[in-house]
C-alpha cells in the first residue's frame, strides 16, 4: 500500500526535489509484459499515490522499486544516483520499506515484534552482546522500544502490543504493518507512495498520482487533473480499447 | 488467585522485556530450579541414570533444534549428526589438551558443530520446507558415515569407539567411571540452565525477531532489510552448537563412551524433532516437555507397568511403547497441534481467572 | 542501463566457475569412460542393479507422490507401510500354514495376498477417520508428523502381531519367478535375476494401470481434480474422504507391492525403513507432485547410486552408497530447485 | 474413572521416581539378561535370547535351580538400542543382578568403565572389546570362549587349508565384508597383520547399517576385485541379504565364510538352494541331540513355556544361546562353591567366572557331551581362545566341514595385551588389578 522513503537531513535532499526517478521501465515475465516504459517520480515528502484497476502492474511497478524484479529495460535513480541491480534488503538499508496489498505481517510474532523488526536495519550489537541481553544490547533494545512505542501511540495500538498478529482482525492487522513501515524510518514527515484500487481513499490524500493500466502510464498529475482524465475514466468504467 | 498480574506495573522498558515479566513465573522458575537442585539427591540412581541425564543432554538439542525448526521455520533431520560432530569434537579436544578443564572443552565443541552447521545449512538459500528437510538427510547419513570411517576421530582406537577419559573440576571426577552421578546430572543442569537462559536471549532480541521474521515471510523479512542468507545460517550456526554442545554432553555425561557413529543415527534425530513438535515449536518450555515425553514415557511405560503390577515382558512393552509412543503423537496433534507449550499456556490461562472464570 | 536483466533467479555460480567444471567435466568423463570400459560386463551389470534398484525406489516415490497430490500430507509412512504390507503378507501366510493347518502354496499364497490388500483398505480407512478428517487444514509439518506418529505405530503394531524377527517373503508361492540367466557377453557374463525382471515388468504394468485408471475412470479424474483444486473435486461428486480413502488404498497396494519385490531380495524387516528414506532423495529430485519425476528419479538416484558406490566408493573407503543418493539429489537441487518436472516458481506478493 | 486413570498414571510414575527397584528378596540368584526381540538385529537376538531362557527355565523347573536356590532369571529388551542398553544395565543393578551380558557391542564399550565400580561382572560372550580378554587389565570383564581377532586368524588358516597351504595365499584376494560398525571393523588389523605376513591382497567390503538389505553394489565391486574369499563379519538382517547377494552375483558360496554371528541357521536358509555351501565358524555344535537340549524341550517346551518354536530348538543360535546358559550356570557353581553361599552375588560371581574350566568331562556332566571344545578361565586369560571349527550349510541344516582350529594363541596374546595397556593409559585413572586372584583349578 505505501512505500516510506527518509527524510531531507539524513539525504541531502530538499523537500519538494526529486527523490526517486522511474525512467521507462519495461519488466517481461517471459512473453507477457508487465510495465511497458512507465516513467514517473516521487518528490521528496509528497504522497505519491500509484493506482489502476486489477492487473494493470502496481505490484510489479513497486517490486521493481524494491529490487524484487530487474527491470529488462529503463533504470531507476534514487538520491540521484542511478541504481544497479539491488536486493530486496539492500533496497531496504537505503531506506525503502513497503508494506503489500495483502497483508504481509509475521503472523506468529506479536504486534510489539512486528513493529520492532522494523528497526532491525537500525540494530547492530552482535551476536555475543544478543546472548547475554546485557549491555550494549540491552541499551539498544531499550532505544529502539522507545521509538516503537512511539509508533505504537500514534497508531492508537497499544491493547494489542503483545497479541500474534496473526489473531488480529483485517483492520489492525493494516494498522501493525503500517506501524512497520514507519518502523523502518521513524520519521513521519517522509514520503509515501501508496498503491491502491479505491480511488476515493487515493484521490482523498495524495498529492500527485499516477495511473496506471495494463501496464502501461495513462495518466499522472494531481488527484483533479487524473479524476478529470478520459482515459481514466475510462480504465475504471471498463470501455473497451 | 494467586497467579495473577494484577498490580504489576511496569515502571520502565527494561522490566517490561524481561523473558518472564510476571512475578509468579520467575517464582516459579525459581521453585523448578530449586527441585532440580536437590532432585538427584531424592531419586534413585535408575532414574537418575535412565531418565533425568538422557533428558537433560538431549534437552539442550531440543532447544538447538527448536531454533531452527519452531523458530526460523527450518526443518532438519540432521540433528543426530550434528550432535556427533560435538562428541567426536569434545573427545579430539580433551585428548589433544587434557591439561584444559573438560567443561570448556564440552562448550568449544559447539563451535566445530557450529561451522559444520552452516556448512550442511548452505542449501538452506535454495530450498524450504520439506525438501531442505530431505537435503538435511544427506547431513545426517554424511556425518554418521565420516564417524566411522575417519579413524583420527576416535584416535585410531580399533574398537571403534570413543571412551570418555577421567576428568576433574576442583579434584572431583566429572566425567568417566568414577564420576558419581549427582555430579554429572549438576553438571548437565548447569549447562542446560546456562544455554536456556543464551537461548532465551537471543530469541528475544533482534537475532530471534529476524528468524521469526524469516519464518513467517521470508519475503516481507527481506524488506524489512533481514539479510536471508545471514538470518538462515545464523540459525544454523546456533541450532548446530547448542546440538554439539549436547552431543558431547551425551557422550562424556551420560553414555560415558560408546560406539557414538551409531549411537547418533537417523532415528536419534527423528526423536529430536519429534521432541520440537510435540513440545511446541517456537517455545522454549515446549522443548523440555518434549524432551520429557520422549526421554521419560518409554522408560515409564517399561519398567514402570511392571513395576505396579502389569506384567509384560520387555520385548512386548518395546512394541507397545512403540504403539503408544505413535498413537499419542497423532492424538496430541488432533488436539493441540501446537503442542504441550500450548496446553501449558491454556493452563496458565485458566489459572489466572481461577477461580473465578466469568 | 545497458545490460538487460531477467527476472529469473540468479545463477548460483558465476559463469567462470562454469566453464571451469564444464572442462574438468569433459575430462573427468574421458577418464570415466576408460575406466567404464575397462570391464564392460561388469558395467552393463552395474546398470542393470542400478534399473532394478531405481525401480523399487521409484515405486516407493510413486506412494508419496500419490498421496501427496491427493491429500497434500508428506506421507512419510510409506516407507513403513512397505514393511507393513509385506509383513502381513508374509505373516498371514505363516499364520494359516502353520497355526490354521491349512497346506503351503499357490491357493494359500492368494488367500495371504488378499487378507494385506484388505489389511491395506482397513489402514486406509482408519487413516481416513483417525488422522487426516481431525487434521485437515493443518500445516505441513503437522501433517508430516502425523505421519511419523503411524510409522512408530505401524512398526509396533506389526511386530507385535507378526513378531520382531525377520520373515522371509513367499515367492514361488506366488508364481514369481527364480533362478537366473547368465548372458556370456562383452567378453564377460551378465547375471539377469528372473525376479528382477518380473519386478521391471510389474511395476512398469502397474504404473500404467495407475495411469489409465487416473485417466479413464471417473475415480481418476476426480483424484486428479483433487490434485489442482480440493472444491473442483467437490463439484464432480464425490466426497474429499472418499478420495483420501481410495488414494491411501492405492499407495498401500504400491507399496504392498514394493514390498514383496524387496522382500524377495533381502528379508522382510522393519530395517527396510531406512532404505526406504532413500525414496525421499527421489521426491526431491522428481518434485512431490510428478509421477513421472517419481520414476526417472528413481531411475536415475538408483543407477547413480549403484555406479558411485561401485566406481568411486573404493576411493573412500567405500560404503558412500548410505549418503550417495542424498547428495546426487542435493547437487541436483541446487541447479533446480523445482525439481525435473516441477514447474518454475515464481514468487507473487 | 478420570480420576482412576490418573491415579495409576501417577502410581506408575512415583514408583519410578522415588523408589527405583527394590532388589528381590534374597532367596533366589537374580539374573537379568539383556536380549533384543525387536528392531534392526532382532533375527539374531530372538533366538540367542530363547536358548539362555529356556536353560535357565529347565534348571528351575528340573533341579529347582542351580544348588538349590531358583534363578531368578529376567529378561530386558534392549532392541540393539545402547540407551535402552543402559536401561537395562541399571535395572540389573538395581534388581541386584549378579552378572551383566550387555549382547551388543555398544552396550559392551558403555558398561566395561562401570563394572568394577558397581561390582558387576560383565559377560561379552565372543564379542565386545577384543582386548578385555587381559584379565589383568580387566578383571570384571570375560569375553570367552574366543576373539574376533581369533576368529579371523582361524578364518586365514582355514583358507591356507583349503588352498593347500600358507604359501598358496600369496598374491591371493582376500575380502572383509563387515558391517560399517565397531563390530564389523575388529578383524581389521588382524587380517592386515596376515595380510603382510602371508603376501594376500586384503579388500575391505564396509556394508552401512542402513544398507544392511541393499548390498548389490559391494557384492559388484567384489566381482571386479576378482575377490578370491570372502570373510563376512556381520549380523542381524545383513547376513542373509550377503548368502543370496553371493549367489546372485555368481560369487562361489563355499568360499563365503561368516564369523560365528553369521552363522544363524536363518541366515543361510532364506536363499534356498543358492546358500547350500555357504560356511561359517561356530565353537559348538548344532542339532537337538543333546540331552541337555531334550531336558529343555521335555521340561520347558513341551510345557509351553519357551517362547521359541520347536523346531527352532537346537538350530545354532539357538544352541549359542544354550552354550551361553552353561557356561553362566557352571560359574553360579563355582562362585558358590569358592564362597560357601548358595545366594551370590556380583563379586562371588566375577570370582566363579575366573575359576570357569569346562573341561570335557563338565560339557558330559552338563548334559553336551562333545556339545563344545574345553573353556578354560584364568585369572589373567579371560577369553581361554578356545578351539573353532568350520561348518557349511547343505540347504537344511549345518554340517561340520573341519576339525578344530586352534587359534595361534602365541601371535594373538601379545596383540590383546598391547591394546589393554593402550586402553589402560588412554583411560587416566584406569585402576590397577587388585582383585585377589584364586584360582581353583
Amino acid at each position: 500500500m505505501l512505500h516510506v522513503s527518509p527524510n531531507a537531513a539524513t539525504t541531502g535532499i530538499a523537500k519538494g526535489e526529486v527523490l526517486l526517478s522511474v525512467e521507462n521501465v519495461s519488466l517481461r515475465f517471459g512473453g507477457v509484459k508487465a510495465i511497458s516504459d512507465v516513467s514517473f517520480d516521487i518528490r521528496k515528502g509528497e504522497v505519491r499515490a500509484i493506482i489502476g484497476p486489477n492487473g494493470a502492474g502496481k505490484t510489479s511497478m513497486l517490486n521493481c522499486i524494491n529490487g524484487f524484479y530487474f527491470p529488462q529495460e529503463g533504470h531507476i535513480t534514487y538520491k540521484g544516483v542511478r541504481r544497479q541491480k539491488v536486493r530486496p534488503h539492500e533496497a531496504a538499508s537505503s531506506g525503502i520499506a513497503r508494506t503489500f496489498q495483502n497483508v504481509a505481517l509475521f503472523k506468529g510474532m506479536t504486534t510489539l515484534d512486528n513493529i520492532m523488526t522494523g528497526r532491525t536495519l537500525k540494530m547492530h550489537t552482535g551476536l555475543f552482546w544478543q546472548l547475554l541481553r546485557h549491555g550494549p544490547a540491552m541499551r539498544e533494545e531499550i532505544e529502539h522500544r522507545r521509538k516503537v512505542e512511539d509508533i505504537i501511540d500514534f497508531l492508537e495500538i497499544q491493547a494489542i502490543r503483545k497479541i500474534p498478529v496473526g489473531k488480529l482482525p483485517y483492520g489492525l492487522q493494516k494498522r501493525v504493518e503500517l506501524g512497520r513501515a514507519l518502523a523502518v524510518n521513524q520519521t513521519f514527515g517522509t514520503t509515501i507512495a501508496l498503491i491502491e484500487h479505491d480511488m476515493g481513499v487515493v484521490m482523498d490524500l495524495s498529492d500527485r498520482v499516477v495511473v496506471l493500466e495494463y501496464g502501461r502510464k495513462i495518466a499522472d498529475g494531481t488527484p483533479d487533473v487524473v479524476k478529470a482524465d478520459q482515459k481514466v475514466i475510462d480504465a475504471y468504467l471498463g470501455v473497451a480499447h | 488467585m494467586f497467579y495473577r498480574e494484577t498490580g504489576q506495573f511496569k515502571t520502565n522498558y527494561a522490566d517490561d522485556m524481561a523473558i518472564f515479566p510476571i512475578r509468579q513465573d520467575r517464582i516459579g522458575i525459581a521453585i523448578i530450579i530449586a527441585i532440580a537442585l536437590i532432585l538427584p539427591f531424592m531419586v534413585s540412581d535408575f532414574v537418575l541414570k535412565t531418565i533425568l541425564l538422557p533428558f537433560l543432554a538431549l534437552s539442550v538439542a531440543v532447544i538447538g533444534l527448536n531454533i531452527l525448526t519452531g523458530y526460523t521455520g527450518l526443518i532438519s533431520l540432521g540433528s543426530a549428526g550434528f550432535m556427533g560432530v560435538g562428541a567426536y569434537a569434545c573427545y579430539k579436544l580433551t585428548t589433544l589438551f587434557p591439561e584444559v578443564n573438560i567443561i570448556i572443552w564440552i562448550f568449544a565443541s559447539g563451535f566445530f558443530a557450529a561451522a559444520v552447521g552452516v556448512f550442511f545449512g548452505l542449501p538452506s538459500l535454495r530450498i524450504k520446507g520439506l525438501y531442505l528437510a530431505v537435503a538435511t538427510l544427506a547431513a545426517q547419513f554424511f556425518l554418521q558415515w565420516a564417524f566411522v570411517r575417519i579413524p583420527w576421530l576416535f584416535n585410531y582406537n580399533p574398537s571403534g569407539a570413543i571412551e570418555v577419559p577421567l576428568r576433574t573440576l576442583f579434584g572431583m571426577p566429572i566425567t568417566g567411571p568414577t564420576a558419581e552421578l549427582e555430579v554429572k546430572y549438576l553438571i548437565c543442569l548447569g549447562f542446560v540452565i546456562g544455554m536456556t537462559w543464551l537461548a532465551s536471549n537471543l530469541v528475544h532480541g533482534r537475532i530471534g525477531r529476524s528468524w521469526m521474521a524469516v519464518r513467517d515471510m521470508d519475503i516481507a523479512a527481506e524488506l524489512m532489510g533481514i539479510k536471508l542468507l545471514n538470518a538462515k545460517l545464523m540459525a544454523f550456526a546456533v541450532s548446530s552448537f547448542f546440538c554439539g554442545v549436547s552431543g558431547a554432553l551425551f557422550v562424556f555425561l551420560y553414555l560415558g563412551g560408546a560406539e557414538a557413529g551409531t549411537e547418533f543415527a537417523i532415528r536419534l534425530s527423528f526423536l529430536i524433532l519429534f521432541a520440537v513438535i510435540i513440545g511446541g515449536t517456537g517455545s522454549m518450555i515446549g522443548s523440555f516437555f518434549g524432551t520429557a515425553f520422549i526421554v521419560a514415557l518409554p522408560t515409564i511405560l517399561k519398567f514402570g507397568a511392571p513395576a505396579i503390577g502389569i506384567a509384560i515382558t520387555g520385548a512386548t512393552a518395546e512394541k507397545i511403547v512403540l504403539m503408544i509412543i505413535g498413537a499419542l503423537t497423532i492424538y496430541l496433534l488432533i488436539v493441540e497441534p501446537h503442542g504441550l507449550a500450548r496446553l501449558w499456556q491454556i493452563m496458565k490461562q485458566k489459572l489466572r481467572v481461577w477461580p473465578f472464570p466469568y | 542501463m545497458s545490460a538487460v536483466t531477467s527476472s529469473a533467479p540468479k545463477p548460483l555460480l558465476s559463469p567462470a566457475v562454469m566453464a571451469t567444471l564444464k572442462v574438468l567435466g569433459v575430462f573427468g568423463a574421458i577418464a570415466l569412460a576408460i575406466v567404464l570400459l575397462d570391464l564392460p560386463d561388469l558395467l552393463v551389470q552395474t546398470l542393470w542393479e542400478g534399473l532394478v534398484a531405481g525401480v523399487l525406489y521409484a515405486l516407493i516415490a510413486l506412494g508419496f507422490v500419490l498421496i501427496f497430490k491427493a491429500s497434500g500430507v508428506f506421507n512419510f509412512a510409506q516407507g513403513i507401510m512397505v514393511v507393513f504390507s509385506a509383513l502381513t503378507l508374509v505373516g498371514s501366510y505363516e499364520i494359516m500354514t502353520q497355526r490354521m493347518g491349512l497346506p503351503p502354496g499357490t491357493v494359500v499364497a492368494i488367500l495371504a495376498v488378499i487378507v494385506a490388500v484388505a489389511t491395506m483398505f482397513v489402514l486406509a480407512w482408519l487413516v481416513e477417520r483417525i488422522v487426516l478428517r481431525p487434521l485437515v487444514n493443518q500445516n505441513d509439518i503437522i501433517m508430516l508428523m502425523a505421519t511419523v506418529g503411524l510409522t512408530y505405530f505401524l512398526i509396533g503394531f506389526g511386530e507385535y502381531v507378526f513378531g520382531g524377527n525377520p520373515k522371509v517373503m513367499i515367492t514361488s508361492q506366488l508364481g514369481l519367478p527364480v533362478g537366473s540367466t547368465q548372458f556370456n557377453i562383452l567378453g564377460g557374463r551378465v547375471n539377469i535375476q528372473h525376479l528382477d525382471v518380473a519386478a521391471a515388468v510389474i511395476a512398469s504394468v502397474m504404473i500404467a494401470g495407475l495411469a489409465f485408471f487416473f485417466q479413464y475412470t471417473r475415480i481418476g479424474r476426480a483424484l486428479r481434480a483433487v490434485a489442482d483444486s480440493h472444491k473442483a473435486a467437490l463439484s464432480v461428486g464425490i466426497s474429499l474422504n472418499q478420495i483420501w480413502v481410495i488414494v491411501w488404498f492405492t499407495a498401500g497396494v504400491v507399496a504392498l507391492v514394493t514390498g514383496i519385490m524387496w522382500g524377495a531380495r533381502s528379508d522382510v524387516s522393519f530395517a527396510l525403513e531406512i532404505i526406504a528414506l532413500k525414496a525421499l532423495s527421489v521426491l526431491i529430485l522428481g518434485g512431490f507432485t510428478s509421477v513421472p519425476g517419481a520414476i526417472v528419479g528413481g531411475l536415475i538416484i538408483g543407477i547413480g547410486e549403484k555406479m558411485g558406490e561401485g566406481y568411486w566408493g573404493p576411493l573412500f573407503g567405500g560404503g558412500i552408497e548410505t549418503w550417495l543418493a542424498y547428495v546426487i539429489a542435493l547437487g541436483f537441487l541446487l541447479f533446480r530447485p523445482q525439481g525435473l518436472f516441477g514447474e518454475k516458481i515464481i514468487e507473487r506478493i | 474413572m478420570m480420576f482412576k486413570k490418573l491415579a495409576l498414571s501417577a502410581t506408575v510414575a512415583a514408583s519410578v521416581l522415588t523408589a527405583g527397584f527394590a532388589a528381590q528378596a534374597q532367596d533366589a540368584i537374580n539374573f537379568v539378561h539383556n536380549t533384543y526381540r525387536t528392531g534392526a538385529f532382532s533375527g539374531s537376538g530372538i533366538p540367542v535370547g530363547d536358548g539362555t531362557r529356556d536353560y535357565f527355565t529347565m534348571l528351575n523347573n528340573r533341579d529347582g535351580g542351580i544348588g538349590g536356590v531358583k534363578i531368578n532369571f529376567e529378561e530386558c529388551e534392549t532392541a540393539y538400542d545402547t540407551r535402552r542398553s543402559v536401561e537395562c544395565y541399571e535395572q540389573g543393578k538395581a534388581k541386584g543382578t549378579v552378572l551383566y551380558v550387555p549382547w551388543s557391542t555398544g552396550a559392551t564399550l558403555a558398561a566395561i568403565p562401570r563394572a568394577h565400580i558397581d561390582k558387576i561382572p560383565i559377560f561379552s560372550m565372543g564379542y565386545g572389546l577384543s582386548a578385555s580378554a587381559v584379565g589383568d587389565v580387566f578383571p570384571w570383564v570375560f569375553n570367552m570362549p574366543i576373539t574376533y581377532w581369533d576368529g579371523a586368524n582361524a578364518f586365514i588358516q582355514h583358507v591356507a587349508q583349503q588352498e593347500g597351504g600358507f604359501d598358496k595365499l600369496k598374491g591371493k584376494t582376500i575380502g572383509l565384508l563387515h558391517l560399517d560398525a565397531p563390530f564389523g571393523k575388529e578383524p581389521i588389523p588382524i587380517l592386515e597383520a596376515l595380510a603382510k605376513q602371508h603376501g594376500f591382497n586384503l579388500k575391505l567390503y564396509p556394508v552401512a547399517p542402513a544398507e544392511m538389505q541393499n548390498q548389490s553394489s559391494v557384492w559388484l565391486t567384489i566381482r571386479r576385485d576378482r575377490t578370491d574369499w570372502v570373510y563376512n563379519q556381520g549380523w542381524g538382517a545383513m547376513n542373509p541379504t550377503a548368502v543370496r547377494e553371493a549367489a546372485r552375483g555368481g560369487f562361489p558360496v563355499n568360499r563365503l565364510v561368516g564369523v560365528w554371528w553369521a552363522g544363524g541357521d536363518d541366515d543361510a536358509r532364506p536363499a534356498g538352494d543358492a546358500g547350500k555351501g555357504y560356511r561359517a565358524l561356530n565353537w559348538h555344535q548344532t542339532g537337538a541331540s543333546f540331552p541337555v537340549i531334550q531336558d529343555i524341550i521335555k521340561h520347558v517346551v513341551d510345557k509351553g513355556q519357551s517362547l521359541a518354536p520347536k523346531d527352532k530348538v537346537g538350530e545354532n543360535l539357538y544352541n549359542r544361546g544354550v552354550y551361553q546358559a552353561i557356561l553362566i550356570a557352571e560359574a553360579i557353581k563355582n562362585a558358590q562353591a569358592i564362597t560357601g553361599k548358595k545366594v551370590i552375588n556380583g563379586e562371588d560371581m566375577r570370582r566363579g567366572l575366573e575359576a570357569l574350566n569346562m573341561t570335557e568331562a563338565k560339557w558330559a556332566a552338563a548334559g553336551a557331551p562333545n556339545f563344545a571344545s574345553p573353556v578354560r578361565v584364568t585369572c589373567s586369560d579371560h577369553n581361554s581362545q578356545s578351539a573353532v571349527y568350520v561348518m557349511e550349510w547343505d540347504g537344511k541344516a549345518w554340517k561340520r566341514l573341519s576339525a578344530d582350529i586352534q587359534p595361534q594363541k602365541d601371535q594373538v596374546r601379545p596383540l590383546l595385551e598391547e591394546a589393554a595397556k593402550a586402553f589402560a593409559t588412554s583411560n587416566a585413572g584406569w585402576p590397577t588389578r587388585t582383585e585377589a586372584c584364586q584360582n581353583n583349578s
